[in-house]
């Protein structure tokens, strides 16, 4: 039981994880990573809404639309990963004004991420449990954080870097992305 | 479809009710975002940005009225440090607004000065002394090298005078790299 | 007295540059001719620039004092030959900016007369007295650093002094008028040490010495048995940058000054053996500096160490050292390692000046091309403060100053280790002293700043508040002018307007004088002496 | 105008690459003695290709040539990547790789000192699963075959893939030890017959460990120059030989023994040329110690449980990621500050 759960665990943060080698949610992951400190808070807020949509999710797919409903799967999970969203939002800003500053256009985005309406989904299609459903989305979220948080720490130093002109900003970033992926590629098979 | 139409409608109503509630416990009163900004602004009170001081921008800014590149005496390095605090790309200084310039300084020519006070009217540091029909003098210390009071004056007898280097203020130079043959961007 | 090796600790990294000191060290110390015109620059010390005592025109004695410590931290100038005083102006100094500064210039009588001068007799007096004529003997640190002596010998009740050190390890390439001093004049340099340990009330004194100076060593032993002054000679291994007064501490007492603080707090003070000897001179025989000992080196014709009058020009010590030779293209001031190209050869010398050396492409070759760091970190293990250069390095580059500073760059000594071994041959103590004046510059600038905030808001409050008041009183005069009539009304009014300007005026006043009182009081005073200046100068 | 210090040593970064690869000359001996000639044409073929990439790139960006050309970097990339590779591998492999190391991995970056990643390994790892395949058949050691081909035949293999008639392909190649062992165990076999396999020596693969006791050899060079310092190196060979030694003492039927993983693969490679670059690597001591001992970990994982034979690549890589936020908390305490 503990080792599956584990095994999930460390699954969805190393072997699967969702930006590096599922390719999901690259919007934050490109737009947050240029200072390690707001990628820190991007990563707590997405671990936040993550987890708490992937349970909320889980239960209204669950017990509120069945097999009958399953065609409002996709609206409905939207409008709740949407109200967590705005509720995290008020929070940051209230708390941290310059974080709800730095964050920007991304807090809301947070709703958009793929990642955040892909993990909720992939839940469904992997028929998880209420509590494997919750380890998946926060799994899927720490991984999510994890390389969110890797990615700034190597953007910050390459701000200094020498650049060709043509490559400065989002396409190195974009390669950096690359070559983080294929780092990652080295877990393949480490967990089936 | 009944059913469908009762779920949505529900989860609607939940979420508009948190929502609510969370609305009223974290309301957010006042903008501590403007100190902030104005700790970054070079606090010439100029006015070349287009407000009539440092602190009208800051809220501007942080209103999102106006832009963070409208700050000359700031220059390139103070609009990177709004641009670090708030998140946004750096842009270039827009000359609209003016160049920057090296600090200077306002100088009055004691020997023309009639003594009219209309440049310690404009002075927004109060850094000029003197009172009617008596002379008046910079206070080179506190002047912030706005220009303000070069207008004003009706016998055009204050110049803005580039800070001299001395010792005491003299920086070292960047190193010059020879490798450092930067590609236009 | 005998040394012991474990009592020798360690500091992390340092570098062993070749040493060349043997050129400069064959001959004595020879003193110099008189030369016509001496140069005065006032600041030759760290703080407070002094206050001038003379005019142009005065005939001044050798020793009198030409300007007085003005402030907490400062130093007096005083005439070093007899002689008249031909200009007061701003002269081409020896600091790396070659900027120009105040200077008092002498045209030498050529009688060299000294100010009357006798001993203090320092054991009969008040030790805040003796400090305050310390101040006027105007001594600095003459290992190059230049702080006033007078204020590290002041008694520090939080911080006593437990142990004096003395500073001999002189471990700059090239510098040797330390170990000739010490080699001559050991006697003086411990008579000296003595006064220090009285003042300051330690109960040790430790003198550090580098293992490449045997001939100081000896003599330096034979002076401590001589004067039965209870110190300890310690030879400590050569290597660069030893004499560092913190890394000396930490070689002779295993301790660590604290990065933000003064050594006095772990009970340390450090004194240069030169400054040593100039307290003597001055104690025992009441002579205030007036001269130095320095090396003259690298492509002279004699190299040797010559005791020269303060203010004479770099040109005229060199011609005494026999002249430089073909080819020499530079002149560098201080050791190799620290060291900086002398604007002109025409500067005066200074209190600072310990060494010049003149130099030719071939010994001090122009530096290869710089090349990108490859974190070697070659770096980061010669670094005595165990700093990160490389890390420095990159944000100083890109003039990311806050991460540049979040890595300590105020911690660097610009000891030149980082470069001397850099493989890249990246001039990285360059980028910090760039990187470090630059911080300095916007620390200033935010203060200013601050102080513009401050000011603008208090105009706008008193602007408010002076609308305020207008609208107040326009108000209260149509009030009264509807119901007037008495006379006695009027004139109380009249009474009550007057007691209310008067009242206005008392607390207008009284605002302005707190605004500006400090700053202005000194703006005040430097506008005047301009004045004074602007009038004394022909233009 | 000319600053302190006015002197410098008389080193180079040319002439600290230079030590490089004069440490990797009796690594390559023992290679040629063991596999054959065919290494010689990757590494001229990779020297070649990495310094006309590095000329053109400089040119491009209107960099100095020569003065980079000079420094030796792109050589010591180009030799630790056809090393790194099989060495009867197809020539448009090497010219692929040495271009992506080259051109992506280095001067996207902004060229000497600032990339992040070790550029032989991003190449490396590019082609391996790019081309599996290929990546996996090396070639028979000699002492096995009576297969030998001459320079001109390997030369011919490798850019025209023709054989010399009678010799078939297969009788020349075969599985590393590492792949081997890894299939063999999935099918349940033992590690005592696993190491019956012919190809493996007394330690590790036959030849292969002669060759990575010349890395060793050449990596103890290293460190007497002080071009590298000891911590990667024997963080990386202790904690790789701890973890293994561990679970070989709890069940060695299923997990190679610690002198496998030291001398087979690329851990010599790695822990004296690889892992120390300093450019991507850690910098400060303490950093040094917990990247390598980083490499090490993820390596023995992947070696034992991934989808790759070997994982030094890939672990080098992770790490390299890590090295930003490694450095930033391991900063030595400063002289006179508490920590």
């Amino acid at each position: 039981m503990f080792q599956s759960y584990l095994l999930i665990l460390l699954g969805t943060v190393f072997v699967n994880n969702i930006v590096l080698v599922k390719i999901l949610g690259l919007c934050p992951f490109m737009g947050v990573s240029k200072k390690l400190e707001a990628s820190i808070a991007m990563g707590a807020a997405t671990a936040f809404v993550l987890t708490i949509g992937s349970g909320t999710s889980y239960l209204i797919n669950e017990y509120l639309l069945g097999t009958d409903l399953f065609y409002l799967r996709t609206l409905s999970f939207i409008v709740v990963i949407a109200g967590v969203v705005q509720f995290t939002e008020m929070v940051i800003e209230k708390t941290s004004p310059v974080l709800y500053k730095v964050l920007g256009i991304y807090l809301p985005l947070i709703t958009t991420n793929c990642a955040v309406l892909g993990i909720p989904l992939l839940n469904v299609q992997a028929k998880h449990g209420f509590v494997d459903s919750l380890l998946f989305g926060f799994g899927g979220s720490v991984g999510f954080s994890l390389v969110l948080i890797l990615f700034a720490s190597m953007r910050e130093r390459m701000e200094a870097a020498d650049i060709p002109v043509v490559f400065r900003g989002a396409a190195i970033a974009m390669v950096t992305a690359g070559l983080m992926s294929l780092a990652f590629m080295g877990f393949a098979g480490l967990i089936k | 479809m009944t059913a469908a139409l009762f779920v949505m409608i529900g989860l609607g109503l939940f979420l508009g009710l948190v929502l609510g509630f969370a609305a009223l416990k974290f309301k957010v009163e006042g903008d501590p975002l403007v100190d902030q900004i104005d700790a970054i602004l070079p606090q010439t009170q100029c006015g070349q940005c287009g407000y009539p001081g440092c602190k009208p921008y800051a809220t501007a800014i942080a209103a999102g009225d106006a832009d963070i590149n409208q700050c000359p005496p700031g220059g390139e390095a103070g609009v990177k440090m709004l641009a670090d605090l708030l998140g946004v790309e750096p842009k270039p200084l827009n000359a609209e607004h003016g160049v920057p310039k090296p600090k200077s300084v306002a100088v009055i020519d004691e020997n023309i000065c009639i003594g009219c006070t209309l440049c310690i009217q404009a002075c927004p540091v109060d850094a000029i002394l003197g009172a009617a029909k008596q002379m008046h003098t910079v206070i080179t210390a506190e002047c912030t090298g706005c220009e303000l009071c070069v207008a004003p004056c009706p016998v055009d007898c204050i110049t803005m005078e580039p800070l001299k280097e001395d010792i005491p203020h003299w920086k070292w130079r960047y190193p010059v790299i020879p490798i450092q043959v930067q590609v236009a961007a | 007295m005998s040394f012991n090796l474990s009592d020798i600790f360690k500091f992390p990294g340092g570098v062993h540059p070749p040493e060349h000191k043997v050129e400069s060290t064959t001959q004595p110390i020879r003193t110099l001719p008189l030369p016509k015109k001496l140069v005065l620059p006032l600041r030759q010390h760290i703080g407070h620039i002094p206050k001038i005592l003379v005019q142009v025109g005065d005939h001044v004695l050798k020793g009198q004092l030409l300007a007085e410590a003005h402030g907490h931290v400062s130093a007096a100038v005083h005439a070093s030959t007899s002689g008249k005083v031909t200009a007061i102006d701003e002269q081409v100094i020896p600091h790396p900016s070659g900027l120009p500064d105040l200077c008092i210039t002498l045209e030498a009588d050529g009688k060299d007369e000294w100010l009357k001068h006798a001993p203090l007799d320092y054991l009969n007096m008040e030790r805040s007295e003796l400090i305050r004529r310390i101040a006027e003997s105007g001594i600095v640190g003459l290992g190059g650093a230049t702080f006033p002596t007078h204020v590290k010998l002041r008694p520090d009740a939080k911080h006593p002094v437990s142990t004096l050190i003395l500073n001999g390890a002189e471990c700059e390439p090239y510098i040797t008028c330390d170990d000739l001093l010490m080699r001559e004049r050991a006697d003086e340099i411990v008579h000296g040490a003595m006064i220090m340990q009285m003042l300051l009330g330690s109960t040790e004194c430790l003198i550090g010495l580098e293992d490449n100076k045997p001939e100081a060593v000896v003599a330096m032993n034979a002076a401590v048995a001589k004067a039965n002054f209870n110190a300890k000679v310690v030879v400590v291994p050569t290597l660069y940058p030893s004499g560092d007064s913190r890394r000396l501490i930490a070689l002779l007492t295993g301790k660590e000054s604290p990065a933000k603080g003064r050594t006095t707090e772990i009970g340390v003070q450090c004194f240069n053996v030169a400054t040593a000897q100039s307290l003597y001179r001055f104690i025992a025989h009441g002579e205030t500096i007036v001269s130095r000992i320095v090396t003259l080196t690298g492509n002279v014709a004699q190299p040797g160490n010559y005791d020269a009058l303060l203010g004479t020009s770099v040109r005229d010590l060199l011609q005494a050292a026999g002249g430089i030779r073909d080819n020499t293209d530079d002149y560098v001031m201080g050791g190799p390692m620290m060291g900086f190209s002398l604007p002109s050869v025409d500067v005066p010398m200074t209190k600072a000046m310990n060494c010049v050396i003149a130099s030719t492409p071939d010994l001090f070759p122009p530096p290869p091309m710089e090349m990108p760091c490859i974190r070697c970190v070659a770096c980061a293990d010669a670094c005595p403060v165990n700093l990160q250069p490389q890390e420095l390095y990159w944000y100083s580059k890109s003039s990311n100053l806050e991460k540049a500073q979040e890595y300590q760059l105020f911690d660097c000594i610009e000891c030149g280790c980082c470069s001397y071994v850099c493989p890249s041959h990246i001039p990285l103590v360059q980028y910090y002293r760039y990187a470090k004046s630059e911080t300095i510059a916007q620390e200033r600038a935010k203060r200013s700043a601050d102080l513009a905030r401050i000011r603008n808001d208090e105009r706008l409050a008193r602007i408010e508040r002076e609308k305020l008041e207008r609208a107040k009183k326009h108000a209260e005069r149509t009030a009264k002018s509807e119901n007037s009539g008495d006379n006695n009304e009027k004139k109380a009014a009249i009474e009550a307007a007057m007691a209310r300007a008067k009242e206005q005026k008392e607390t207008i006043t009284p605002q302005n004088v707190e605004n500006v009182s400090a700053n202005v009081a000194a703006e005040i005073a430097a506008v005047d002496a301009a004045r004074v200046q602007a009038a004394e100068k022909p233009e | 105008m000319k600053f302190s210090p006015f002197f410098t040593t008389n080193t180079s970064v040319s002439i600290v690459m230079l030590k490089v690869l004069l440490a990797l000359v009796p690594g390559i001996i023992a290679y040629v003695w063991a596999f054959g000639s065919g290494i010689v044409v990757s590494l001229i073929l990779a020297s070649a290709t990495a310094l006309l990439a590095e000329a053109a790139v400089l040119q491009l960006r209107n960099r100095p040539v020569m003065p980079f050309l000079l420094d030796g970097s792109a050589l010591v990339t180009a030799w630790l990547l056809a090393l790194a590779l099989p060495p009867i591998a197809p020539w448009w492999l090497v010219v692929v790789g040495t271009l992506i190391a080259i051109v992506i991995a280095k001067h996207l970056y902004g060229g000497l000192g600032q990339n992040p990643f070790n550029p032989a390994m991003v190449a490396y790892a590019a082609l391996l699963i790019s081309f599996p395949v290929i990546m996996t058949q090396w070639p028979v050691p000699l002492e096995l075959t009576t297969i030998k081909l001459s320079f001109i035949e390997q030369w011919q293999y490798i850019f025209n893939h023709v054989l010399p008639s009678g010799v078939g392909f297969d009788a020349m190649s075969s599985a590393t030890p590492l792949d081997y062992l890894k299939t063999q165990l999935k099918m349940h076999h033992t590690m005592e017959d696993i190491h019956q396999a012919k190809f493996f020596g007394m330690f590790a693969g036959k030849g292969a460990e002669i060759v990575a006791s010349m890395y060793l050899l050449g990596g103890l060079y290293l460190l007497h120059q002080r071009i590298i310092s000891w911590h990667i190196p024997v963080a990386f060979l202790t904690t790789l030989a701890v973890i293994s030694g561990v679970f070989h003492w709890v069940n060695p039927a299923h997990f190679s023994a610690p002198l496998f993983h030291l001398l087979g693969g690329a851990t010599m490679l790695c822990a004296f040329f690889i892992a120390t670059d300093p450019v991507s690597g850690a910098t400060t001591p303490k950093g040094k110690l917990i990247f390598a001992a980083g490499i090490a970990v993820l390596t023995w994982l992947i070696r034992t449980y991934g989808g790759y034979p070997d994982g030094v690549a890939f672990a080098v890589l992770l790490m390299n990621i890590l090295v930003p936020l490694i450095d930033a908390n391991t900063q030595p305490r400063v002289f006179g500050h508490s920590k």
